[in-house]
């Protein structure tokens, strides 16, 4: 496993790193600020999978990000305000880092009018423009082509702002992931490619997914650097992505970081996972990205036990709150089952009489 | 035996493997975990990792390589592990696999099953009813049964057809309905409709999910006196034109119900061709009942304003029946 | 000024692209060569790369990426360099580009350009025309163009939609049809049909290079006292359903034309509705005329039979006219 | 450029190799065997560009593999009979070595009932099950998985044979490619992949196809092996494709071959490609596979001047021969537009009285 990275002063000096400048401690206040994300979305996620799932109060299938937090909080607290982040499916961290409500993502589950999508899509096939946040289709690996046009016009633009993709080692055998990931390689398109190599798609195991050792492996083919982290180390992650945000934004095209990590769950809410040998639950449990971060800030007196577990009373309390708020909500009114298909028309300009 | 339309299938393509060695699975997940929906239960143990192949994440290469290994005297089934799924293998459907025989003498005896349908607070994206993009492309074959019997005999019908059969499974039937199955090998005829309830008054024709919504509304009906026959198409493509055509001659009047988007469904196929051919007969227009024009939306009371069912058909079939 | 159907699409993508820096186009082989079709031909040295892009063999990453650069405020228009290929990009079309608006209220503001249809010796593989199943498809909408005048209004209209809009070119009408186009800006708007003859006896309902057969039997008809109206939808989604209602209304009879194939095409829908909207005004049968079920055949004399044409048209014409 | 590579003994004794065995100079029989069908492939697909098509008696568009002969007739006679082709639209040599007879090529290229499609479909898009040689689609790549499918097919039915399939450096950037591959290297199914990399896609050069320098960059992310070889000599084509089919018929799986080449004409019949600089057609000229067979040939004494000159006259004849058939060959029956779409239902049993 990677050890932790110490941060270099000269990328903490990055206008794109996260807002610590000025901190007296910037390594303690952004470990901190992994550790609340990270424990948000695991909160979070718990809540909705252990709880509220089985209670039956939320709707459809649930995926949940156990185990992997660390690769979205990592790789997103790189991310500038505008950056343009396409999360997967185990990525709800990246929801909260750009300021969506715990509630929002409550209400999203449950079907609710106040959930992202209005109950019209699920969990989390969630998105908003105006954070900047692009909701996925459940075609594994459709956002990849997505992603690259959005990099393409951000570069048209001469913006300075770059997009991050995020997506499994299952999602690495579509045609689309390919095919975005050339285009965009071709175009030089600002585009940093996060894999959560969690070593099984649903039921599938790597070695039925691909016969590479590596998905790192394919950025050769693509003309483009890749690098392999620790995806239970959010310090890693966060170094790496940010190394490759920088390849992004210098123009000089895509960047591939394959973490790897493990599904602490089934695929999803209905799934036990029977397939997966009880050694690997054991292995990666011992690895858990949350446990790690404390043990770093506790050891380098970044924060206290008793400051720790009041940051994890705090998510509690913000997640109560949440649940509560969400369960109150209505749901959607039916009669707007026809709305926003289109555009709607314009309203008709007003008629004047002809003098 | 009564066995859950899902048990059908799964017995339909059991059978089919015991019976012939070139029949063969494969898909994402139908092996160890036997199938998103576990239609593939208990196969890869009986029948190996050979005849039950977990894929990778790839559609097209799924149904690409149904067809190469077809081409090699197989007859490969290939699930999608939801029809929703089945526009990432699109181009292989309906360019490769449709248009061999014509062009080249070249069979393609595939089965590409598809998991559709809503009702399950799936969402957009796990509830699509695709069906007719597949009944506009000449040269494949659309199943979608409504029953246990006819999903477990279409299935076996389908897997012994010498040409490339798109088999619908609706996911709201798998566990919810039940029937009678044979124990001895059958088969249901791919382009055959069904009588599935006589009547006299109206015919409904519809298929699928739908099936079960036209027989409760017809329960109603009958109450006030109203007959109501309902043909179930049970195969989409060919369409069993003569089944529809003697029904709507029969009742004169005909409603086309179908729990896909209205506009270009299957059901402005069926009602032109009723209007085209049977036009003398009609006593009143031939309407439509489908899922209004707009993406499946997941929140329930979204879900249920969204999907047909028995009081939408009930109302129009009362205003027909007086028309 | 008098140009041809082709000349008309590349001005309208021209001034767009005059007009607004945000449209910029993408496909293959549409920079340094001007297009397969030679419509972007010029594009390159006026506008560069970066706003003519060049893109590997990949529909699906070209439809992506257009719907991805739409949602950063662009107006991408993306060509396949034939209809045929759309289905490569299928599933971004109708699983991206269809839903955002719906799902989570992304309008995905693009065009992809579509060379479609026969008459060319093209085969299989270069002369479809799949129109219907995108109009199957809520949330895009479907754009056939028969004139230079539509072709280029409706293409700036296009471009200027906020939602995703699939622009189908008849191949064979390219060069072989001219028409006046204003020199002055003007747009097409999308979802208005046209009434290209009018006429008193019997309604034709087409699009794209059937509204050229159908003036064509117009002509004949007339010399024979049959009044054909001919209407042109222009736009197959949204359906512009009062101008077919009116026109079928005033004359009693009415057919309805394509050259895609007639199962699940969409003169199904357009006769469905008809008869459920227009049932009483209706004198005799509503007909289609369309392309037989098979894949679209590459000999001459093959795709002669294939193809609709005028003397079918007469044929159910004067049938029906005597009705 | 690659030097042409001595056979080896052992290569040689395969019984999947050319049938040489028993011949007194197996390398002389093979290069006449080169030199023939490179010269049978180049001579009919120049009257069908330069003669036929410019008279209008070809129906389509045209696609022909000028200078690029030595890659489909290179590889296609390292195929034992039984195997399986998947020829690409420049690899009409691969339909001669299967035993079609020109006449059939030239009626298919005029839309004649006699053409291997019987006018149902295009130039290049024919094939025969027969001769185990199937037809492309258009869609570029789209073979591939159909190809991995069939190799599947034969490993699972324990056959000896193994499955060839062709296709362009353009293809390569086609999800199907990438699908089919990857399927086929977990399946580790028998499959031998010929790119000619021609350097152009219609109009479009390597470097907006792809961010990697070779096509064989991107095997290692499939985890099977790739050679790169020079694929304007027919020996180094041979020599590398049959080390690739014994990899796969050992039952390694799938092996990538790249030939370098350069598509010696424009795209299409109606294209001149004026885009491709003029310097490149005399660079490219200068290597013709045919010329440099003939020099090979002549060099170490396979064959005298006349003798090849006796071979092309020969060719040429043959070649008018077929086309004088094909011109008086007649066109398909309109009345059969809709027969074969399905099968046939097979006729009604006799109704036997019941006693
Ligand atoms: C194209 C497509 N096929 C099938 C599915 C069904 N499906 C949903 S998630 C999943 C597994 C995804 O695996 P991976 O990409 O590794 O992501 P992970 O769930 O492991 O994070 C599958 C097969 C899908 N969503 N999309
Ligand atoms: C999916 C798809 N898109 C577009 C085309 C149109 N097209 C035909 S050949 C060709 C170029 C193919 O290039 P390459 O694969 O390098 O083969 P080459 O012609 O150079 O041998 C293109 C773009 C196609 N056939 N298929
Ligand atoms: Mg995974
Ligand atoms: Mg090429």
């Amino acid at each position: 496993m990677a050890a932790l990275k110490p941060v270099s002063p000269m990328a903490l000096a990055s206008p794109q790193r996260c807002d610590t400048a000025g901190v007296a401690n910037p390594e303690a206040a952004l470990s901190r600020r992994f550790l609340y994300y990270m424990s948000l979305m695991r909160e979070a996620e718990d809540r909705i999978e252990r709880k509220l799932y089985r209670q039956g109060k939320i709707v459809g299938g649930v995926y949940v990000g156990r185990g992997q937090e660390a690769i979205c909080v990592g790789a997103g607290l790189v991310a500038a305000p505008q950056d343009v982040l396409f999360p997967s499916h185990r990525d709800l961290g990246l929801f909260f880092i750009r300021g969506v409500e715990p509630r929002e993502v409550f209400a999203q589950y449950m079907g609710r009018a106040g959930g992202l999508t209005q109950g019209r899509d699920a969990n989390m096939h969630m998105g908003d423009l105006n954070r900047r946040i692009v909701a996925i289709i459940s075609a594994m690996a459709a956002a990849v082509p997505v992603a690259a046009g959005a990099a393409m016009a951000l570069k048209q633009q001469r913006s300075p702002n770059i997009v991050f993709v995020f997506f499994g080692d299952g999602a690495t055998s579509r045609g689309d992931w390919h095919e975005g990931i050339n285009l965009a390689a071709v175009q030089k398109a600002p585009l940093v490619l996060i894999c959560n190599n969690n070593q099984y798609a649903y039921s599938t195991p790597l070695d039925k997914q691909m016969a590479c050792r590596d998905v790192a492996d394919r950025a050769p083919g693509y003309g483009i650097p890749a690098e392999i982290v620790d995806g239970n180390d959010a310090w890693a992650v966060y170094e790496a992505t940010h190394r490759a945000a920088e390849h992004a934004r210098q123009g000089l095209g895509p960047y591939l970081i394959e973490c790897k990590t493990f599904r602490m769950t089934g695929h999803s809410a209905h799934d036990a996972g029977d397939y997966v040998p009880k050694d690997r639950w054991q292995e990666w449990g011992a690895k858990d990205p949350i446990v790690r971060m404390e043990q770093l800030m506790l050891e380098r007196g970044y924060a206290s036990r008793q400051q720790l577990d009041d940051l994890h009373a705090e998510i509690r309390g913000q997640v109560d709150e949440a649940v509560a708020w969400a369960e109150a909500s209505p749901f959607p009114d039916p009669s707007t089952l026809t709305d926003n298909v289109y555009e709607p028309a314009p309203a008709p300009a007003p008629t004047v009489e002809k003098a | 035996m009564q066995v859950t339309y899902l048990e059908a299938i799964r017995q339909g393509i059991w059978e089919e493997m015991e019976r012939d060695p070139s029949v063969f699975l494969l898909g994402e997940d139908i092996g160890v975990y036997g199938g998103a929906f576990k239609v593939t239960a208990g196969m890869l143990d009986r029948f190996g990792e050979e005849r039950v192949v977990d894929t990778p994440i790839s559609e097209s290469a799924i149904v690409g390589a149904a067809i190469g290994a077809s081409f090699m005297g197989m007859r490969p089934v290939a699930e999608m592990q939801f029809a929703d799924f089945i526009s990432c293998g699109f181009d292989q459907i309906v360019n490769f696999a449709a248009k061999c025989r014509y062009r080249w003498n070249a069979p393609v005896p595939i089965v590409v099953r598809a998991p559709s349908g809503g009702g399950i607070h799936g969402g957009p994206f796990h509830s699509q009813n695709p069906e007719a993009w597949f009944v506009h492309t000449p040269g494949l074959k659309v199943v979608q049964p409504s029953t246990a019997y006819d999903a477990k005999g279409l299935m076996k019908a389908a897997i012994r057809d010498n040409d490339p059969v798109i088999f619908f499974e609706h996911k709201a039937l798998y566990r919810r309905i039940k029937g009678e199955v044979p124990s001895a090998d059958y088969t249901v005829p791919l382009g055959k409709a069904t009588i599935f309830r006589e009547g006299r008054h109206l015919s409904v024709i519809t298929y699928g999910a739908m099936v079960h919504v036209a027989a409760e509304a017809a329960e109603i009906l009958e109450q006030e006196g109203i007959s109501m026959e309902i043909v179930d198409l049970r195969t989409l493509l060919p369409i069993d034109e003569e089944t529809v055509l003697a029904s709507v001659r029969k009742t004169s009047k005909a409603i086309v119900l179908h729990e896909a988007t209205l506009t270009g469904g299957v059901g402005g196929e069926i009602s032109a061709r009723i209007t085209e051919k049977a036009f003398e007969y009609l006593d009143g227009p031939v309407l439509r009942i489908a899922a209004p024009d707009t993406p499946v939306p997941y929140s329930p009371p979204l879900e249920e304003a969204f999907l047909p069912n028995a009081g939408k058909l009930l109302e129009k079939a009362r205003w027909l029946v007086r028309y």
